[in-house]
């Protein structure tokens, strides 16, 4: 039932897409477009939320499309419903969020056919139960995402986003194919279900692992495959954006789950230490990239990649425990990664939301131009503040529950036998938590220098609150935040059939515990009350606030400000987001970006001003990807003299070739 | 088969490899040009005999078309075509006559090994005739590769297709051997003609090259 | 004979060349030319209701079935676009009254050739066809007169003549390993006897036979090193001439090299000719790939992709089994319909910008939308992204291969990136960025290009069961 | 009736650290004066000092937004429950589960987060040199204090506070290199937390050297009162972990009657005495540093933790 629902949704919404094409001229378009995606994102989320909670057992749908003899396969099971629900709940926030602000877009006829379609890919990624058309969806996926990448063609730096996208996403999606390739074998069982009963070699799985790893990582965006995410996401139109880093790199962990946990069977022990190693860099890196930005939708983008980090940490951990029969422990760790899938693609949605309405109050993504937008848009200010605060998982938000669990992951690991996974996941935990502290600081900044203080630039002076329905998309993701934050207990126990379907165990069920804590183990072990905490700061806070207003004074006198005496300089004196993160650029940057930082002082009585260059490298583009160009442009310099030989020289290639073949039969034996 | 008429087809055809040889000699085009004439001749010959070998009286017609179009009608065309062009008697080879020769051998015995691995059922006549006719077809490419002239390419495809038709008619019963001789000859034709009307002096070459450099400057 | 539909597809192109050759008039004649090429293209419909019994010259199967269907309706379709593109081609007086009734007629010719080709059933005959498809379209392409084209359209009939001499010198070779099984006479080339006997053949001959074959056919098929006349064809020719060219002529050309494929597949002594398309398949594809890069003409760049897809086909069958031969076959069946909508749009597009350079194109989504969408569209099917028909038949492809030989995989999948990247770079620059070079206007037909990409579409989507019947049965004959 | 007074005891707990936290912070700054040969202001100075501030009328910047006057509250709301959490005199609080040390060490980083944006929020050039080396040093220390916590959980197995005082109360634990290690880094991420010298100095004004009074420069009246509140409560914080994480004698067990309490708190107040004294003898003892020294000494710290956590797997696999 659940399926077909979901199924018909999806056609419903290509369809859309379709309709989209013919009306994207009239006015009307934007409202419908959205409108009608809102709906049916919602009856999907709707089916997929009784399905998961229902408990309801695995469906199948079989339909005669695709490779003839096989067919299209659909199959819902908890976890497709698990990230039909992230998926389908970002999109209605999408949608609505964009029923305000598709009006700002100039080119809506590049945006509306597309935006249907893409919805409908992803949804369709989820359900599909071969491999054909996993493969179908996740692609076509990738080309509608890409379509939408290139709406604001003009700009020349998203022509190239849009090429790095979609050169790297069917980079990974040739990796699938060969992944799927080995587990279909050579007379082509494409079926999950055929594949689960194939028990292939070892070393096969693991080239599978690695091949799964490869195409699955390279569209979330893990190291050194990240590249074109930073460029991708905030080229696209805001609510795309969102959609894209919030749910389109969750699809993408779907793909990894189901062919790691699910299809290929049991994993080896040194799986977990490639993922675990991956994720640690990928966290830390990611962040750190963040810092070093100026661009708002670029900083989110990159922060996207440390979550992705965070949870494939999760998933090597629950693998490590799985390869050591550690079920429960297992079950912990999937916990934590899925958990952090689903606030993930909460506050990063929340804060693609606030962007694109600061892009779209101030045309203005570079924060060095912006300030004192809380202000000008205070309800904007404060959901784009709470993403942040739940974004730096501080409590009693619900970045921090799944961080939290995932910590407590990581303390299982010393009852792991294997030496290596024992050393290695500290420093995995070191990196997190590094990585955790560089995002509150990264998100002071973003916050910081975006909304606080005073306008840098006349757009940000001039900005407006942006429209109600944008509005409501944001209020309601940051309520989701903090009700996640504070009763995760629910939202665990929603997990628990995911994980019992994939690894037999499952996390102790929680909403029995007392005064609705959590307790991933045991309660002498480690446990952590959101709503308590939450009420304890607010209550005290209360009793602060009334008591000094009764007992002290609530007199209050505004002045000028202070600034160590010091008489009021222009907004240009505020610390910029540049010389906000100088301090971390000099501690990390300088080894990780090789930063330099060059002053250029005129000389005394020389009224120019002084500037400050700084230099940043990105290591993996330079070591990776600059290498490969350079050799394919190369070879293709090379191979092009072929195109300028006489017709005699053509013959002596034809020639040879005969001769060569002649050789081949003579000497064959 | 009784041994005299074996031994005769025999003769032609490895005289027609012979020939083929003295093309690759050659550094003259007139002299070029009779060697050619010679080689159609000897063709038209070997044709002839399988004609009365085979009692296939169409074969009469393909050996007829051998001796006049193209030992006669053919090299006195190129000879006018190089006076009107003023083409310079020289040819210039891509590479001397000496390792034309030891390809030519090479080629030669590649061709003869890649026969005779051919079982004994078909009939020995077919394979010899086969073996000389793939030498001549090979010896012909190479002729084509290593002249830089034109008409040198021209003779050598010429005797690329005479080695053809040898095979054809060599083998024996074989359909529609007249009709593909007589379309070989158009095309043959055509390449003179082509020649003519493009007024390709010295090589292919000078149709294509400065004009691909133009030709939306492709270069680096 | 009129009556068996056969006949018919053979007679009708003939009778419209005669017709076209001898009228005046351009309306009158691109309407005969598009009314001739509807019909032959309903009697080839009618095939797939029956077939006629097979003689000694012609017959029809599982695998040419498709062929005819297909030749005929992108000849169809070729014909519409051409009706609105040689207009246009009259109107800036590139092409004068004279030549275009020539063209016409050659068009017709070239249509007879390739059905004759496709149905003939004695290798001789194909041999015949095949030649003189090659030399038809040796004359239109040189149809401009311009240097260029002359200089091209030479380059093409050198070569094809060496392909010819040595496609020819293969299949009397196939006749001296039929005949001493099946006896002399013409029976000896009539390909169903042979295929019937072939396991009895001498295997060094045939095997003889097949690399003569491969190259001779392989030059027509573009494969590299053979490749060198294709691009300039493609480029200098008339785009709907290029349309036909890489739409059909390369499947003609491949179907024949398939044939022959059977006949060595029947007999076991035989040497497997996989290595050696599998080998020339993936040196094509790899080497089309790089050279995409430095193209600055967008039919030039179109052609080397067809070299290259040429090249995964020719690695399909190489490969061999159920799942390669069926995916080559799609990917034929495919690709035919995608390059020459390409073409289509190509043409139309050159003629809006008034060049082929790329780098006077930009932003075409902007200035013309239809064309421009449906140029990114069909790319998009080209370099096989879903859910366009490539993307199946790549799909098979790549996994059945990997699970084997996951070697020659990645090659494969190494060449398919690269040429990815750089169709995509092209048309980033075509279809979008700012706006340049000068935008004309045309009558455009957009109804042929639009017909052939929703063929695509609706195959990559679904694909017909009689279809994949016919493939799959071809495909276990393929071996 | 238990619960009754396991209320009580937790809201006594409440109570304990938000009066003693200025105590602390006047003990600190008497021995300090002492040392330096002054006669220095009376320990009861800060409760003056607070008092006086909550009286005085706030004078807020013209540019400051909503945020700058919610956060004081905030900051002091985040400080004081984690304050609240960590054991005192007596182990297994009514609520003392509801957030473990990880918890913690987020509350704090959360009062951290909302002080740094307070520090941007007027935006002064001042404001913004505080916050920027704030958030810098927090993003080594907080790595730092994880690490820490993995070995004290890998050790007890547990990241509950009153597990830990009860585990390392126990003979089960031995004498520990790891532990060592911790107590270091432990000390040493204490410093930099709270604004001591080497780190910063609390009582400078010199523009140039102060990461945290530079952050709060802009507050005045009842929000500079919470705030240094907050400060002083945080400070008492760490004396009170240290105390309940290495020197855990005398910490009532729960359910232990009247008399264990009140040992449990003779033993608190020395403890809490002892600390601030040692302190103030280390502050007195060493010279400040540039603030690009800080990476480097919170770097050792860090790397300290981390070792303790690798020494770990090594003394127990002995």
């Amino acid at each position: 039932m659940t399926a077909a629902i979901v199924l018909v949704c999806a056609l419903l919404l290509l369809l859309l897409a379709v309709g989209a094409v013919a009306l994207a001229r009239s006015p009307l378009a934007n409202a419908l477009v959205y409108g009608a995606t809102l709906v049916l994102a919602l009856i999907c989320l709707g089916a997929g939320i009784a399905h998961l909670l229902g408990g309801a057992a695995p469906e199948s749908v079989a339909l005669p499309l695709g490779l003839p003899w096989i067919g299209a396969h659909f199959r819902i099971d908890a976890l497709s419903a698990f990230f039909i629900v992230v998926i389908d709940l970002g999109v209605a926030a999408a949608s609505l969020f964009a029923v305000g602000y598709g009006h700002h877009e100039e080119a809506p006829a590049r945006v509306l056919p597309f935006y249907p379609a893409f919805v409908a890919a992803m949804n369709l990624v989820v359900l599909a139960d071969d491999a054909f058309t996993f493969l179908l969806s996740w692609e076509f996926m990738s080309l509608s995402s890409w379509a939408l990448v290139m709406a604001h063609h003009h700009v020349p730096e998203n022509v190239r986003a849009g090429q790095v996208y979609l050169v790297m996403a069917s980079f990974g999606t040739l990796a699938l194919l060969l992944a799927f390739g080995l587990l279909a074998g050579p007379d082509g069982g494409y079926t999950f279900a055929e594949i689960r009963n194939s028990h292939p070699a070892p070393a096969l799985t693991a080239l599978v692992l690695c091949l799964a790893l490869t195409g699955a990582g390279s569209k979330a965006g893990l190291l050194p495959l990240h590249v074109w995410l930073p460029l991708a996401h905030p080229a696209a139109p805001s609510h795309v954006s969102a959609l894209m880093s919030g749910v389109m790199t969750k699809v993408a962990v779907y793909g990894f789950v189901r062919v790691v946990f699910d299809l290929i069977g049991e994993p080896a022990w040194w799986w977990s230490m490639v993922v675990l190693a991956l994720a640690g860099v990928t966290c830390a890196m990611g962040v750190l990239y963040a810092l070093m930005q100026h661009d708002l939708k670029r900083l989110l983008a990159y922060h996207t990649v440390e979550n992705i980090g965070i949870i494939f940490i999760g998933l090597g951990l629950a693998l490590a425990f799985k390869a050591y029969g550690m079920a429960w422990a297992a079950a912990l760790a999937l916990t934590a990664g899925l958990l952090h899938v689903f606030n993930h693609s909460l506050f990063k949605s929340l804060l693609f939301f606030g962007a694109g309405a600061v892009l779209s109050a101030t045309n203005e993504r570079d924060m060095e131009h912006l300030g004192g937008l809380i202000h000008r848009m205070p309800q904007t200010a404060f959901a784009f503040l709470v993403g942040c605060a739940a974004i730096s998982a501080l409590p009693p938000l619900n970045g921090f529950v799944s961080e939290w669990l995932t910590f407590q992951a990581i303390l299982i690991s010393p009852q792991l036998p294997s030496w290596g996974l024992r050393f290695l996941v500290p420093a995995v935990g070191a990196l997190l938590a590094l990585s955790a502290a560089l995002a509150a600081a990264c998100f002071v900044k973003a916050f910081g220098v975006t909304f606080l203080g005073r306008a840098r630039g006349a757009a940000a002076s001039a900005a407006h609150e942006t429209d109600r329905f944008s509005l409501t998309a944001m209020f309601v993701f940051a309520t989701l935040c903090l009700v996640a934050g504070i009763l995760p207990g629910l939202f665990i126990d929603a997990l628990a059939p995911v994980v019992q379907s994939l690894l037999g165990d499952r996390m102790p069920v929680q909403t029995g515990v007392a005064w609705l804590s959590i307790v991933p183990i045991a309660e002498s072990r480690s446990s952590y009350n959101g709503l308590l905490v939450f009420l304890f700061m607010v209550i005290s806070g209360m009793l602060a606030a009334t008591a000094i207003h009764r007992l002290a004074s609530d007199k209050l006198r505004r002045g000028p400000a202070w600034d160590c005496g010091y008489p009021d300089a222009s907004p240009l004196t505020q610390y910029s987001a540049g010389s906000f993160a100088q301090p971390i650029r000099r501690v990390f940057g300088t080894v990780v970006f090789r930063a330099r930082e060059t002053v250029a002082m005129p000389p005394p009585g020389d009224p120019r001003p002084a500037r400050l260059r700084v230099a940043l490298h990105d290591p993996i583009w330079d070591a990776l990807y600059v290498p490969v160009t350079h050799a394919v442009t190369f070879a293709a310099e090379r191979l092009n003299h072929l195109q300028f030989l006489t017709i005699r020289q053509f013959l002596s290639l034809v020639f040879a070739a005969l001769v060569i073949l002649l050789l081949v039969l003579a000497l064959w034996p | 088969m009784h041994g005299i008429t074996f031994d005769v087809a025999h003769m032609l055809a490895g005289s027609l490899v012979l020939v083929s040889f003295l093309q690759l000699y050659q550094d003259r085009l007139y002299a070029l040009l009779n060697i050619y004439a010679l080689h159609a001749l000897v063709l038209a010959l070997s044709v002839a005999w399988q004609a009365y070998v085979q009692q296939a009286p169409h074969l009469y017609v393909t050996a007829a078309i051998a001796l006049l179009f193209k030992a006669i009608i053919i090299p006195v065309a190129l000879h006018r075509i190089i006076v009107r062009l003023g083409i310079h008697r020289e040819i210039e080879k891509v590479v001397g006559v000496g390792p034309a020769m030891l390809l030519g051998m090479g080629l030669v015995a590649l061709a003869m090994v890649v026969m005779l691995r051919v079982t004994m059922e078909a009939d020995p006549l077919a394979r010899e005739d086969l073996a000389f006719a793939l030498s001549v077809v090979l010896l012909g490419l190479l002729m084509m590769v290593t002249r830089r002239n034109a008409v040198g390419q021209v003779v050598g495809f010429m005797s690329l297709e005479n080695g053809l038709v040898l095979a054809a008619t060599g083998a024996k019963g074989m359909p529609l051997v007249v009709e593909i001789s007589i379309a070989f000859s158009i095309l043959i034709a055509f390449i003179v003609i082509g020649i003519f009307l493009f007024r390709i002096r010295e090589r292919f070459d000078t149709v294509d090259l400065q004009a691909l450099d133009r030709f939306r400057g492709e270069r680096p | 004979m009129t009556l068996n539909p056969i006949g018919a597809v053979l007679l009708i192109p003939v009778i419209a060349a005669m017709l076209l050759a001898a009228l005046p008039g351009y309306r009158l004649t691109a309407r005969i030319n598009v009314i001739a090429t509807l019909a032959t293209f309903l009697v080839a419909l009618s095939l797939f209701f029956g077939r006629p019994s097979q003689t000694p010259f012609f017959h029809v199967d599982d695998l040419n079935n498709v062929f005819i269907v297909l030749t005929t309706f992108v000849g169809f379709t070729t014909s519409v676009f051409s009706a609105s593109y040689i207009g246009h081609e009259l109107e800036i007086g590139r092409l004068t009254p004279t030549f275009l009734r020539f063209y016409h007629a050659m068009y017709q010719v070239l249509m007879f050739a390739m059905n004759l080709a496709l149905v003939a059933n004695n290798i001789g005959l194909m041999w015949v066809a095949i030649e003189l498809a090659t030399l038809t379209t040796v004359l239109m392409v040189g149809i401009y007169r311009t240097h260029e084209a002359l200089e091209a359209a030479w380059k093409y009939f050198i070569l094809g003549s060496v392909g010819i001499a040595l496609a020819l010198f293969g299949t009397i070779l196939i006749y001296m390993a039929g005949r001493p099984v099946i006896g002399e006479g013409a029976d000896a080339m009539v390909w169903t006897i042979l295929v019937a006997r072939a396991g009895e053949f001498d295997p060094a001959l045939l095997n003889l036979a097949f690399v003569f074959l491969l190259l001779g056919y392989g030059t027509k098929v573009g494969l590299a090193p053979l490749h060198a006349w294709l691009p300039d064809a493609h480029s200098e020719g008339p785009t709907p001439i290029s349309a036909v060219l890489s739409g059909l002529l390369l499947n003609v050309a491949l179907y024949a090299l398939l044939r022959f494929k059977m006949l060595l597949a029947a007999n076991p002594a035989a040497l497997a000719p996989g290595p050696l398309m599998v080998t020339m398949g993936l040196i094509s594809l790899v080497f089309a790939a790089f050279m995409l890069y430095r193209r600055r003409d967008i039919k030039r760049m179109f052609a080397y992709s067809s070299i290259e897809h040429m090249g995964i086909i020719t690695f399909a069958f190489g490969m061999g089994g159920a799942l390669a031969n069926f995916a080559g076959l799609l990917h034929m069946t495919m690709h035919s319909l995608t390059k020459s909508a390409i073409f289509f749009a190509v043409g139309h597009v050159a003629q809006v910008k008034g060049t082929q350079r790329i780098a006077d194109m930009g932003g075409l989504t902007e200035t013309h939308p239809v064309l421009g969408w449906g140029l990114v569209l069909g790319v998009v099917a080209i370099a096989g992204l879903p859910p366009l028909g490539i993307f199946t038949s790549e799909f098979l492809v790549v996994t059945s291969t990997f699970a084997r030989s996951p070697f020659l995989a990645l090659i494969l999948v190494f060449g398919l990136l690269v040429g990815f990247a750089a169709l995509f770079q092209r048309l980033n620059t075509i279809a979008f960025g700012e706006p340049r070079g000068k935008h004309g206007d045309t009558h455009a037909s957009y109804i042929p290009m639009f017909a052939h990409l929703a063929l695509v579409l609706a195959a990559g989507i679904y694909l017909p069961p009689p279809l994949v019947g016919w493939f799959q049965n071809v495909a276990k004959v393929l071996g | 009736m238990a619960l009754i007074a396991d209320f009580a005891v937790q809201g006594a707990q409440m109570l304990v650290v938000l009066l003693l936290a200025p105590l602390l912070t006047g003990v600190v700054r008497k021995t300090k004066a002492r040392l330096l040969r002054r006669r220095g202001p009376s320990v009861v100075q800060p409760y003056r000092d607070l008092v006086r501030l909550m009286r005085k009328e706030v004078v807020l910047a013209e540019t400051a937004s909503w945020l700058f006057r919610v956060i004081p509250y905030l900051v002091f709301a985040a400080t004081w429950v984690a304050a609240s959490l960590v054991p005192t005199f007596r182990a297994g609080l009514l609520f003392s589960w509801s957030a473990d040390l990880i918890a913690i060490i987020a509350l704090l980083g959360s009062a951290r987060f909302f002080l740094a944006l307070a520090g941007l929020d007027v935006g002064t050039s001042f404001g913004g040199i505080g916050s920027s080396r704030e958030v810098m040093i927090a993003s080594l220390a907080e790595p730092a204090m994880i690490m820490i916590v993995f070995t004290l959980a890998l050790v007890v197995g547990s990241t509950q506070l009153s597990t830990m005082a009860g585990f390392l109360l126990s003979p089960a634990v031995g004498l520990r290199v790891s532990l060592g290690l911790a107590l270091i880094a432990l000390i040493m991420v204490a410093i930099a937390e709270n604004a001591r010298i080497p780190v910063d100095n609390p009582a400078t004004h010199l523009e140039l050297t102060m990461v945290h009074e530079a952050m709060v420069l802009e507050y005045s009246g009842r929000h500079l009162a919470l705030i240094e509140l907050s400060a002083s409560l945080k400070l008492l914080l760490y004396v009170s972990l240290i105390a309940c994480l290495f020197v855990p004698w005398g910490l009532s067990a729960p359910g232990t009657g009247f008399a264990a309490v009140a040992v449990g708190a003779l033993a608190y107040a020395g403890k809490l005495v002892g600390g601030g004294i040692l302190l103030a003898l280390f502050e007195t003892s060493i010279a400040k540093m540039r603030v690009f020294r800080v990476p480097e000494f919170l770097g050792a710290a860090l790397m300290l933790g981390l070792l303790a956590t690798l020494l770990l797997f090594v003394s127990r696999s002995l």
